[in-house]
């Protein structure tokens, strides 16, 4: 019997440390049931950045309806993407426990 | 020891500091940047010394001053949290007009000078331990208050300009819930209620080998400075020339306040370091988030790269022979 | 010359930190070649759990052929999602190596 | 100092408690948590000080056996053993019929009430060493075999009920080779194998410092207990009695028994402060994978914010006081 | 209004750690505009290698466009798979900000 | 103590080896993998670790460098450069011809004999402490440079042969600036620079609980080096055979080239366990890059699974044996 799977959206960001608490209850209250958060350290096309104090990057990643990540984009675009250090990519994946996001 | 240190020269005092080994530390990190040592402080270690070191202070501070009979605490504290407000608002014009930097920018970095580098005190002490002078045992408290004022009042600076700013007061809770001035304020709390029972048995671990973890916090301080060397082309030679001129000035100004309230050489010539000292862990978390706007480059190559350094190696000297001009022992 | 790729599955899974063990075990007896581990923290519809005192959340993904990664769900439904913190997903990806899963 | 233990007021007691820096720390971490600090021990770091302490603990334990001429050891582990079997049985039903709890959940709080808390040990000799009384230097072996029975014992009243059970002896490995146990007896038998020679060579990293090390794992520890005061309301009233009165009863009991076998005042009041104790490492770790359908918002609310603050604020003295009225020091 | 996203190339390489520098240098040259690195433990079907020495495994992520992408797996291909122990898998995302890749 | 040592059998020299809390917490380390425990330590505690112990070493050297009147430094160090380059070049046609190996597995094996493993001197040091035996002060700045040679000449050895090679300089800096050497020698220059006032302050941290964090460290190498026993099937019985003769060869060349340049008796042991010792640090990592084609399982198995346990357990008291059989207290 094969397992029932969901198409959902996968919202990838990877942000200076210091955002992260703030990008998450955004995510939060715009509709995600929840995320996931790892440390990572990279470089992109931003120079140095007050994030090295306090840790290094984060990645936050959230499992989210189609309409919430359009939320969740836009809100990024919006608010972050112009004075801070942050990337931001998206693709479908299929999840188990559908229900749950 | 303490008739030696009244005839020691400029050159001796320099010498003492720099070949002190929590200097010679800061030294090798620099170096290992420069030949691209593989050497890494993994992130947890660098938290790790900071807490230690940031509750130790406080311990030991608040211990002192309930041991201590001196008076005077109150009028220090007071003194240097009008003289952390002060810095910005002199160092903002220089900033901006001299500078010609925007509103942002100039007020980024007023606050860092406002605001105090906590190693930089820690060295300060380190050397005058070293050439045996003494100094008030209540300092870790001001270095906890000041902390705080510089920023508050650079970031009322430019407060009303912006669109959506942060409230002043939601800054000032950020930086006194902060984990730096958390730990130094605990730790005052705790060290002054445990008293000397309570210090006996943490001295091992918290006073003993302070020294020692001193070193390798500036070992890893070096590599972050040295890191940043690379950005002096980048953002001009006005903030070098500030970043030298500025501390100098701002430490005459808090000798003078420390002879002013009455404090001893050791303790004037602290209070100028700190008044000199530019922070780089409370300030660029707060002003990161309340002036995303302004440029990281410019206050933390400021501070770090510029005024961090020369601080450490010629400044405590410098400063110390001011405060042995203008106070006797 | 272009590079020589082929499509698999890869399979992510977010675990309370104390079963990552368990899991790697399963993967692996049910035909995955490797998996790839890292440290995570998260937040999602359940409440607090053991985890927190072995490590925060583990952070599992594998590279599988096609019937590999049905298995993997299944199991994953079984014997997994009823009682412990977990979520799962998964979405085609192109690989070189192909041969080595 | 020992005359002057004898006259202590209950209130005294208390004082010397609450005022170490050991349990000021604690306090630290609640207020940092209370205040939305930003402050953090990184998960390596309370990896670290965890194995440092256990070792420490170990090896002190192990020398002590070596040096002592204390008999009574072998009935002092075959009692603790006895006990921490017997609390789980007790607890069960209470938990299963005044609670009204599902068998997995009843049994798997019962399972850490049955283990014991190494943190609660290490404030409870702290205290005493504080108030200059005298305990049994073969503890820490009673600390490590005292970890395991509650939990297989807990295991075996819900084992024949569940569809996948573990099998209880899969438990108990998974105890003994779990990294609390494994360190307590393997430093343990590094301290008695090396003796003297061996430990004034490590005395000034494993002994000296422990006390301040102690201080920063609880301003951690504090601040993990308060995250789980949020849970507190969920979990009812029923639980917040049980984590207060179970304790107490469990110390009275612990008390009892180690006046029976003989041990000294300071040793029947460590006995029962064991005995009172909930595990938050061993059995947590233990429960959530052989019985993962009990919900661990009960069994680690109850342990780590009810219990432990407890008993490392009200208990410890209380329990003393106990100790001193049952028994002649 | 939606927010406007455009399809890249994410590129995932798990290598030993000691590796690390050497591929993000590559990856740089090679024309993408940044990268995200997270630390990663894992098993694969090589056997003990020195990167346990180094640190374990290192995880490298860059967005890229498909021709750059192209570039990168050849390299990997013809530089590393032979004496490193590395696995390499690239995917279609929807980024925002796709001007800056 | 000194007398005493004279008479020591070679059963008593390996007990005082075997009992001492570094050695016994490597079995430590061994057993916790044996008994699958789940005991791991976190990476960047086992890289603080490392830091410190080395930073350690080289100030502690550099100060008795600078304390000394010893003569011979100079002497050593060529000798010792000379020991290691020539190790490679007789171990190379071993491997090659004896063991069947290919050109890139001889070499790079060849190489981690050549160069040298620090944490064998320091149970070395710690033996000769424990038996009371005096070496001289001067040997951490013959570990820095005897970490470096052998690995040169390996790569010289097959330079010719490859496709793509790694020029030898760029080796050699790869590891001169790599973490261990670059911390050893920035710590001698520190320590010797800094003199006595320095060493004074830092001792509490870096000096007095060195013993202590070691027995750490050796927990986790325990772990790290019994993980591998399970390739010793894979790699064959040549290489166990290898790893347990080629240290045994090179401690009695090593002890020979101490006696002749005039070293201690404790002195010319400790030349010899350097000499029989195998990288695992700064050769794999050097070695990776540079003869990638070349197996791990070989070399890192041969010097971390089968040589460094030799070393630390019969390797130690046998060769102090021949030394005090060869030259005179
Ligand atoms: N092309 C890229 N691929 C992957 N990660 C990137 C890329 N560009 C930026 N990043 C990550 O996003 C962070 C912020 O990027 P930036 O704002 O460009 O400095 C960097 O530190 C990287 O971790
Ligand atoms: N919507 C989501 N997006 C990303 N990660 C999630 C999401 N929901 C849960 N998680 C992760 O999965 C873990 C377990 O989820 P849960 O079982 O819902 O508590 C959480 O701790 C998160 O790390
Ligand atoms: N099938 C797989 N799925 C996910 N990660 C893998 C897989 N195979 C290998 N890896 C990762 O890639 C690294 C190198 O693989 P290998 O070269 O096969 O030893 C491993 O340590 C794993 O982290
Ligand atoms: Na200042
Ligand atoms: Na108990
Ligand atoms: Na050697």
């Amino acid at each position: 019997m094969p397992v029932k799977t969901q198409t959902m959206k996968r919202i990838s960001i990877v942000a200076e440390a210091i955002i992260a608490e703030r990008l998450i209850d955004d995510i939060i209250r715009l509709g995600a049931s929840g995320y996931t958060q790892t440390a990572a350290e990279g470089r992109g096309s931003r120079g140095v950045r007050a994030s090295e104090w306090e840790g290094r990057n984060a990645k936050i990643e959230t499992i989210v309806r189609p309409d919430v990540a359009e939320k969740i984009l836009e809100r990024l675009t919006s608010h972050y993407l112009k004075n801070f250090a942050v990337i931001a990519y998206t693709h479908d994946v299929e999840v188990i426990r559908g229900d749950k996001y | 020891m303490r008739q030696g240190r009244l005839s020691m020269s400029a050159l001796e005092l320099i010498q003492i500091n720099l070949f002190s080994p929590v200097i010679l530390c800061f030294f090798l990190g620099i170096i290992a940047t420069l030949v691209k040592s593989d050497l890494r402080f993994p992130e947890p270690l660098y938290q790790a010394l900071s807490i230690y070191l940031l509750l130790a202070i406080g311990m030991k501070g608040g211990f002192a001053i309930r041991a201590s009979t001196e008076s005077g605490i109150l009028l220090a504290l007071v003194s240097g949290i009008i003289l952390s407000a002060l810095i910005p608002l002199w160092a903002y014009p220089i900033l901006r007009f001299m500078g010609r930097f925007n509103k942002a920018d100039a007020a980024a970095v007023a606050a860092h000078y406002g605001s105090v580098s906590v190693v930089t005190f820690l060295a300060a002490t380190t050397f005058l331990s070293a050439i045996g002078v003494h100094y008030e045992g209540f300092f870790p408290a001001l270095v906890a208050v000041m902390e705080i004022p510089g920023i508050i009042v650079a970031l009322l600076l430019i407060g009303r300009s912006r669109e959506e700013p942060t409230p002043w007061f939601e800054s000032f809770y950020t930086v006194l819930s902060g984990k730096s001035v958390f730990l130094l304020i605990g730790g005052l709390a705790v060290g002054y209620v445990s008293g000397e029972q309570g210090m006996t048995k943490v001295e091992p671990f918290l006073i003993a080998p302070f020294h020692g973890v001193l070193c390798l916090f500036l070992l890893e301080m070096g590599m972050l400075a040295s890191r940043r060397f690379g950005d002096l082309k980048r953002v001009g030679k006005f903030i070098i020339t500030f970043g030298v001129l500025m501390p100098i000035a701002n430490a005459i100004i808090g000798i003078l306040v420390g002879s002013l309230i009455g404090l001893s050489q050791g303790g004037a010539f602290i209070l100028g370091t700190l008044a000199s000292s530019a922070s780089y862990i409370a300030a660029p978390a707060t002003i990161r988030l309340a002036v995303p706007e302004a440029s990281p480059a410019l206050y933390l190559t400021s501070s770090l790269a510029i005024t961090f350094p020369f601080n450490l190696t010629i400044g405590i000297p410098l400063y110390f022979t001011i405060a042995r001009w203008l106070i006797p022992a």
